[in-house]
């Protein structure tokens, strides 16, 4: 009993540390990407991790009270959290981490617990700006809630069942039985929502570097603000899995894993190279318009599927 | 031989009358010789009268044979004989107590004149007259004497307004009993008797054209008497302007005695039941409608009186016509007392407050007497529990119900609800304390007949509680405690706190102690956890006069309410429960208002309701609950039920009610209402669903509409909730919202949905007893309730912080805490049942509530504190203690949810097999799992560990504790906290995006509905232009129109 | 001529009886000042009384006084009810007593605001 | 850890109302060592020397020669420069060419918002000597008056080109450990304060910024 659960523990250990290395990885590659697009060469692969490190070494701080200083103990915690109740990799022990302590409903809410801590941290701030940021972040993330919870809602209908695990093994055997080619409207909602939950331009109003001094965590630095870009990293790369998982037919192996998240990572990427950023009552409405009727559409083709 | 004259002929009821014209030729004898003495022949002759009425009813009642007083030696018809039945004898008795009471009332105006007591004197003899009688002539005889003295009486007055009235009166009355004497002739001409009896055992002679001239004169007279709408505008101006205590004696008296010589004459009418019913039907709607614009307080009362005529005559018709003679003792009776007692208190009353306007009624808002009075007796009027009016209109509307008069139903209740409206605004205005309005001052004993006219509903209501089949000790319960509680309401507020709690405890044990089931489970949270919730009474030590009996009263009726085994109980308690909470709302200071809404939205669930039952005991005659499953329609029950539930659980559209009343009641008791009383909704959902909802007949449509009513609740509140600046209406919206996930659960009918619904309820009470106590504490510190005007209490108040945080997160559904096995199982619940876009709106709403539970957690405890909260203290400890017992609730629940889970579905298993699969800690449905422990283990892992490296890092960094304004400030500093903090307005972004869908509507379509009902109310008042000839030539033209309608050109 | 000599007396006395009754109505109706209204009332009441006499006449019939010139067994046809006539004393006495209060009323209304007008006593209304 | 403040290193912040006192935080700074194992605090120096944030504050017109070091042309993101709109999390505080005492009033705040080790560097020639404004009433002719300087870029303007030679050069010096100006700031926090009293004369905010 012990040993297992050790094991257990362990195991999710090695899981977390790979897939916050991934998206560190990831983020400088994504930035590399953003720079050659801009004609320049960039920031060398290990900058996040320097960053972060830099971070750690900082020799003074201040604290603002207690929920200040819990704010990104919170935040990881929630990325962590996310991150322990999905499966990363299919039919692996190693990476099946504790999806077993609840569903893919368990995971959606369980988003909200980092986001929630985090809000309030920066709310003892004191400072107008993180307040505001959070305003219109959670407005945001209303929004797109709505097309997310339809696709979900809609593969819930396909496969008939919450367990993500069971969604993956639907998926197995082929491309062709993957949802993005079995269900692509529910794949389709989900992903306009993927824009949304990334932050990425257009969607990036709560962080919005310039009017609001990158929103929420205005107030945040040294270690804290370490905390807090690790979590981006480990969170950003956690979604990207569970997008992976629902939508992408999971992952056997660590490499397959890379490459199809990191496909859907280019996603954001391209579109937020691509376009410049809403206000965020614009990107609520956006939200509320057409990605909600395709995910409308989306259950209605479930359901037509069930029938047929 | 004295002796015997006095046992032969004083103590009969021939002695009435006796006494009558003695003392009458007494009077002025002694008046002559000295002032007081006649008072007292005049009193004692009517106390006289009252006593004989009272000694030969008894002996009635005991077995005695029917009266009957033969005039001059012969019998009938050769002479006039009269009769003194049980019937006759409960009139005479009431109207005669009523006369009595009056004259004390009346007393000061009276003496002015001995002639005053002696045509005082006449009129009650006339009365009497009209009731024993059963000669016919004779009656008009009585009409006229009595006629005479009124007109008489109005004489005395000297000021031209109610002469002017008096005039009209006299117009009107005498153009009616002109043509009663014709009718009477016409006949005499047929049938060659007067006699009553007789009269009706030849009714056949009575034939022909003159035949139906001479019954419809008679009648329609009678009815004029009655004043019908519209031909009643005479009356009216006497009730405005006349004296209270002749107004009074009109309104009971002569109208009692009307009222009775037409229940005499009724089986001559069988041909015309149907134009009474209707008559009297649309004087009971129309003058309750037109009621709503009057603000005179006499004429206010002239129009209620009408229509409480209007309800007795169309229930004596009705019940005639579904020839149910048996209950007519009951509900006539029982609406006949109520509105004797009830509208002569109420005219006594506004003669001694004599404040035309009711908006001046302010004056007695410092009598506490007073308006204890003017309450009771409009509970009694609007048929209110414990009042002899409650039990016959629940009488009357359960056999309307039986026979399918569905409309009659909706008609009584309509009117019900409309004089609850005025009556209730009435009493709004006098509990106003309004500071500039001179106080009111009367003598102690000036209110004495008043305080006995209640004394005698109360009692009379309490006596026909004996005759229904009712649980009297524990109905009545609750009603005792507040008594005994009001007796001690001088006391220190400690010793009440505590006499309090003791009585709530004991009386809630000993009424929820044998229940089972789900009656069990409510009683835990209702009872335990009002008593837990009551506990933080505790935190105000003012006087609050009146707050702890009825808090009393309320927490036992909820108990009652769970107790209830027939639906008679059930209702009982649930009017109970709705005047208690009502006034309990009433005594905050702005809570009047908002009250009054309150109170008649409660009203329309409580008719709602009544209705259903209605209807279910029309299908299976019987009023057990546990019938309610046998009903043939179960569609429609379900759904009137349904919706009074709804109703009370302020549903999408009817929710207008909620905010106002949550925001504006007392602090603690605001608690109450969420956490609590709202529960009494739910178990009534949880109740119907049981017994009707999971019916296979009923079809998924209700079901699935209330599913629908439920996710929109939920929705709405939630986006409400997020535009409020009052942390209280905050609060409140959210309630609404989170109750909405309540009804769409219920409504699934499926084992998993209820006891998510169940979860969700015990959830519910939790948190929303630890949000509305923090608030508690939060506006007794900064006595504020906007939110942008609080900020960084977190630094006063930490432990409040701590435990709104656990609160709000147990409520947002993130795990580990309990909410989101709620939102778990109702997801699961969802899906297996196939709604998805319920589904999907669920999930959004929950979504939307993120906004404004952090908002509420940033603008009162964030951001930058006010400078003169800089002092703040935690809050009070007696408010933290029964927080502290919650939070433990919702940790315990969290890391052990099989602990709540397992009574719940146990509770439900008898209704719906259990589909609740566990496996080891973790619970299995159909789509997905749960494994609360795990999950409580690894969140907690993976909170501690971040933690302890940041600990570890810290040790590395020089970490300064700063102030709240060594903020980053774009290179500045701030100046004033107030413009640092962001908080007004927190989501105008949001409101730019979406806001149109929260614009007011439905408090828009109310107000509509009210200005609507005016308006309608002041175009059907256009008759009454004051002019004596125009109100005649109404009464000629309801005559015509009598014989019109009744085929009198056919025949 | 003959028509009305072969009409019975009593069919007369009711047809002007209702008249007098639709009269005095008409005068209660029309006419503005309370006394006249007073009088139309009282024609109201004699009308009625007239009728309620018409009612119990036989025609030809003598008073109801049962001696040897009304043997009891042709009572019935031959003498007139008396019923009607008795209770129309009570009637007119009970009608007097009506008109004197609506009289006295009358002039205190006149006392107390000067005027005999109803339209102008109109200021308790709606 | 946080630690609470004990009466002898507060400072009276003179220049705010008894009001205001209770609204800022009155502790006097205090220097860090370095770390006490010397491999820990090299490879500290290396982490910070890679990984400069510079504080988006242009005081002067030098400011216009830092915005082309993000564009293709010099890319300082290549030497883990990046931009920071925010002090609490830059490291490095460059003074665009002059600063008026206007400006030195939010160049000081901004300087104590920074978390150290921070590093400043002055650009163009007027922060050593006024340059052409050297009889300017408004401008400081010698800005390490003010605050520890730990690099000067001169020329009137320097290009990006020296500017980020200069960015390397301190990055040299950082790896050294040579740049201590946040400690220097500390150590002789009245001195620095006396001279920025001086010059601004409507001191209405803490003595030191947290």
């Amino acid at each position: 009993m012990i040993a297992e659960w050790t094991g257990k523990i362990a195991n999710f250990a090695l899981t977390l540390l790979i897939v916050t290395a991934y998206g560190l990885f990831m983020t400088a590659f994504i930035e590399r990407i953003i720079a050659k697009v801009q004609g320049r060469i960039g920031i060398p692969y290990w900058q996040p991790v320097i960053n972060i490190l830099k971070n750690f070494f900082k020799r003074t701080a201040v604290s603002h009270g207690y929920m200040f200083y819990l704010g990104p103990v919170f935040r990881i915690a929630g990325g962590i959290g996310t991150l322990a109740f999905i499966p990363v990799i299919y039919g692996s022990e190693t990476f099946s981490n504790f999806s077993m302590a609840g569903d893919l409903f368990l995971v959606i809410y369980f988003m909200f617990f980092g986001q929630l801590g985090m809000a309030l941290g920066a709310g003892e701030s004191g400072h107008p700006y993180s307040a505001i940021g959070i305003a219109r972040g959670l407005s945001q993330m209303t929004a797109y809630e709505v097309p997310f919870a339809l696709a979900v809602i809609s593969i819930v209908i396909q496969y008939d069942t919450l367990s993500i695990t069971e969604i993956v093994a639907a998926q197995q055997g082929g491309w062709q039985n993957w949802t993005v080619f079995t269900n692509w409207v529910a794949t389709l909602a989900a992903m306009l929502a993927f824009l949304g939950m990334t932050g990425y331009s257009p969607f990036d109003i709560f962080l919005a570097p310039q009017e609001i001094p990158i929103g929420p965590p205005t107030e945040f630095h040294s270690a804290y603000l370490s905390f807090m870009s690790l979590n981006r990293a480990l969170f950003g790369a956690t979604k990207l899995v569970l997008f992976m998982n629902l939508f992408f037919g999971g992952a056997t192996g660590l490499i397959e894993l890379m490459i199809k998240t990191w496909l859907i990572y280019m996603v954001a990427i391209v579109v937020g190279v691509a376009f410049p950023r809403f206000r965020v009552d614009q990107a609520i409405r956006f939200f509320f318009k057409i990605p909600t009727l395709i995910g409308i559409m989306s259950i209605v083709y479930a359901q037509m599927m069930l029938t047929s | 031989m004295v002796a015997a004259f006095f046992t032969d002929v004083m103590l009969q009821p021939l002695g009435i009358y006796v006494l009558a014209l003695g003392a009458g030729f007494l009077v002025p004898l002694f008046d002559r010789a000295h002032r007081g003495s006649a008072m007292l022949v005049f009193m004692g002759s009517l106390a006289g009268m009252v006593a004989i009425a009272a000694l030969n009813l008894y002996a009635i009642i005991n077995g005695a044979a029917v009266i009957d007083i033969e005039t001059a030696g012969i019998a009938p018809p050769f002479a006039i004989n009269l009769r003194f039945g049980l019937f006759e004898g409960g009139v005479v008795l009431a109207v005669n107590i009523a006369a009595l009471l009056g004259a004390w009332h009346y007393l000061p105006s009276l003496k002015q004149h001995a002639s005053a007591l002696l045509l005082y004197l006449i009129l009650v003899m006339g009365i009497n007259g009209m009731v024993m009688t059963r000669d016919l002539f004779n009656l008009f005889i009585f009409i006229e004497i009595t006629s005479i003295a009124t007109y008489a009486l109005i004489g005395m007055e000297r000021t031209g307004t109610v002469l002017a009235a008096g005039f009209k009166y006299i117009i009107a009355t005498s153009v009616a009993t002109a043509f009663f004497l014709l009718g009477t002739i016409f006949i005499y001409y047929q049938v060659g008797t007067l006699n009553i009896d007789d009269i009706i055992s030849h009714g056949a002679l009575i034939h022909g054209p003159i035949g139906l001239i001479a019954t419809l004169f008679v009648l329609t007279s009678l009815l004029i008497e009655l004043k019908p709408y519209p031909a009643n505008g005479w009356g009216l101006d006497v009730y405005e302007t006349a004296n209270s205590g002749i107004a009074s004696l009109i309104s009971v008296g002569v109208s009692a005695g009307v009222f009775f010589a037409l229940f005499k004459l009724l089986p001559l009418m069988d041909a015309y039941l149907d134009s009474i019913a209707v008559v009297a039907g649309a004087t009971f709607l129309l003058s309750n409608i037109i009621g709503l614009k009057q603000h005179n307080a006499k004429r206010l009362l002239g129009y209620s009186s009408i229509g409480q005529m209007g309800l007795l005559t169309l229930a004596l018709v009705l019940l005639e016509q579904l020839d149910a003679g048996a209950q007519i003792a009951l509900v006539v009776g029982g609406l006949f007392v109520n509105h004797l007692l009830a509208k002569a208190g109420l005219f006594w009353l506004a003669g001694i407050v004599d404040r035309t306007n009711i908006k001046d009624w302010a004056s007695i808002a410092r009598r506490p007497e007073l308006l204890i009075l003017l309450g009771l007796m409009f509970a009694a009027l609007i048929g209110l529990p414990p009042f002899p009016g409650f039990w016959a209109k629940w009488e009357l509307v359960m056999l309307l119900g039986s026979a399918d008069q569905y409309g009659w139903i909706l008609l009584v209740l309509l009117g019900s609800l409309l004089e609850a409206a005025y009556l209730f605004r009435w009493f709004s205005h006098a509990r106003k304390r309004d500071d500039e309005l001179t106080e009111h001052v009367c003598s102690f004993w000036q209110p004495a007949p008043v305080a006995i006219a209640a004394a005698l509903l109360v009692a009379i209501g309490f006596g026909m509680a004996g005759t229904m089949d009712l649980d009297v000790p524990a109905m009545f319960l609750p009603l005792l405690a507040g008594f005994g509680l009001w007796l001690i309401d001088g006391l220190p507020a400690r010793v009440k706190q505590l006499a309090m709690l003791l009585a709530v405890a004991a009386g809630g044990y000993w009424l929820t102690q044998e229940l089972t089931g789900i009656n069990q489970l409510f009683s835990y949270l209702l009872v335990a956890g009002g008593l837990l919730i009551s506990i933080a009474t505790i935190y105000r030590n003012d006087v609050r006069n009146g707050f702890y009996p009825l808090l009393a009263v309320l927490l036992l009726s909820l108990a009652a309410l769970l107790r209830a085994s027939t639906t008679l109980e059930f209702f009982f308690s649930w009017e109970l429960m709705t005047l208690s909470s009502y006034l309990l709302i009433t005594l905050a200071r702005a809570g009047i208002k908002p009250a009054l809404a309150y109170l008649l939205f409660s009203l329309g669930s409580a008719y709602f309701i009544f209705a259903g039952f209605a209807a279910a005991f029309a299908s299976t005659g019987s009023i057990l609950l546990a019938d309610l499953g046998n009903v043939s329609s179960p569609g429609l029950v379900f759904s009137l039920l349904a919706a009074g539930f709804v109703i009370k659980m302020g549903g999408f559209g009817v929710h207008i009610w909620l905010p106002d009343a949550y925001a504006e009641a007392d602090d603690d008791f605001t608690a109450m209402l969420s956490a609590v009383v709202s529960k009494a909704g739910i178990f009534g959902l949880v109740i119907i669903a049981a017994q009707l909802g999971i019916r296979s007949d009923i079809g998924l449509d209700p079901a699935y509409v209330l599913g629908w009513i439920g996710i929109l609740t939920a929705t709405f509140g939630a986006l409400m909730a997020v535009f409020q600046e009052d942390i209280k209406r905050l609060v409140a919206y959210s309630s609404m919202g989170q109750l909405g996930y309540i009804v769409t659960g219920v409504a699934l009918m499926s084992h998993l949905g209820w006891v998510s619904a169940l979860y969700l309820t015990v959830n519910h009470f939790l948190f929303k007893g630890i949000l509305f106590l923090s608030i508690a504490g939060i506006v007794l510190r900064t006595n504020e309730r906007l939110m942008y005007k609080m900020g960084g209490l977190i630094k006063n108040m930490p432990v409040t912080f701590v435990f709104t945080m656990i609160a709000i997160i147990a409520m947002s559904g993130v795990p580990p805490l309990t909410g989101f096995g709620g939102k778990w199982m109702l997801f699961n619940a969802l899906m297996e049942k196939g709604w998805y876009w319920i589904a999907a709106l669920a999930f959004f709403s929950s979504a939307v509530a993120f906004l404004y539970m952090f908002r509420l957690l940033q603008t009162v405890f964030l951001g930058q504190r006010k400078l003169e909260h800089a002092k703040l203290r935690e809050a009070p400890a007696i408010l933290l203690v029964p927080q502290v017992v919650m939070i433990a609730a919702i940790m315990a629940i969290s890391a052990y949810p099989k602990l709540l889970l397992d009574p719940l579905s146990a509770a439900i298993n008898p209704w719906i097999a259990n589909t609740l699969v566990w496996d080891g800690f973790a619970l299995q449905t159909h789509y997905g799992y749960w494994n609360a422990p795990l999950i409580m283990a690894i969140v907690g892992g993976v909170w501690m560990v971040p933690l302890i490296i940041l600990l570890l890092v810290s040790l590395t960094m020089k970490i300064q504790k700063v102030e709240q304004f060594n903020i980053v400030y774009a290179a500045e500093r701030p100046h004033r906290p107030e413009d640092t903090h962001f908080a007004y307005n927190f989501f105008a972004h949001y409101d730019r995006a979406i806001g149109f869908l929260v614009r007011p509507r439905a408090t828009a379509f109310w107000n509509a509905v009210i200005e609507w009902s005016h308006t309608l109310g002041s175009s059907l008042r256009v008759f009454y232009n004051g002019n004596g000839q125009t109100y005649a030539l109404f009464i000629l033209m309801y005559f015509v129109a009598m014989v019109l309608f009744n085929g009198g050109l056919g025949s | 001529m003959s028509l009305i000599a072969d009409t019975p007396i009593s069919l007369i006395v009711l047809c002007s009886g209702l008249a007098l009754v639709l009269i005095g109505l008409w005068g209660m109706l029309t006419q503005r000042n309370m006394i006249r209204m007073i009088v139309g009332f009282s024609l109201t009441d004699t009308g009625v009384h007239m009728v309620m006499v018409s009612i119990g006449y036989v025609t030809g019939g003598t008073a109801p006084i049962i001696n040897d010139a009304v043997p009891i067994a042709e009572a019935a046809s031959r003498v007139v009810d008396p019923v009607p006539s008795a209770l129309v004393l009570t009637a007119i006495v009970i009608g007097l007593g009506v008109t004197a209060v609506m009289l006295s009323v009358a002039i205190r209304i006149y006392k107390a605001r000067r005027t005999l007008m109803i339209d102008e006593c109109t200021e308790s209304k709606w | 850890m946080i630690k609470s403040l004990s009466t002898e290193d507060t400072l009276e912040n003179s220049g705010l109302s008894a009001e205001e006192q209770q609204l800022f935080c009155n502790a006097r700074p205090k220097a860090y060592e370095p770390y006490p194992i010397k491999a820990v605090e090299d490879f500290a120096n290396w982490a910070r020397a890679n990984s400069l944030w510079i504080l988006a504050f242009g005081t002067g017109c030098g400011a216009i020669e830092l915005r082309p070091l993000m564009t293709a042309r010099f890319d300082a993101n290549r030497f883990g420069v990046a931009g920071r709109p925010t002090p609490r999390q830059s490291s490095v505080f460059v003074i665009g060419g002059y600063a008026s005492v206007k400006t030195l009033k939010r160049i000081i705040r901004s300087y104590e918002q920074m978390q150290g080790p921070k590093f400043v560097i002055c650009l163009g020639i007027c922060p050593v000597n006024g340059g052409m404004y050297f009889d300017s009433y408004n401008t400081i002719n010698q800005f390490d008056l003010y605050l520890p300087v730990d690099l000067y870029i001169t020329g009137c303007m320097p290009r990006p080109e020296v500017l980020v030679a200069g960015i390397m050069e301190l990055q040299k010096k950082i790896k050294q450990g040579r740049c201590d100006g946040a400690n220097r700031y500390v150590e002789n926090f009245d001195w620095y304060k006396a001279n920025q009293k001086k010059v601004i004369k409507n001191w209405d905010m803490p003595d030191y910024n947290w």
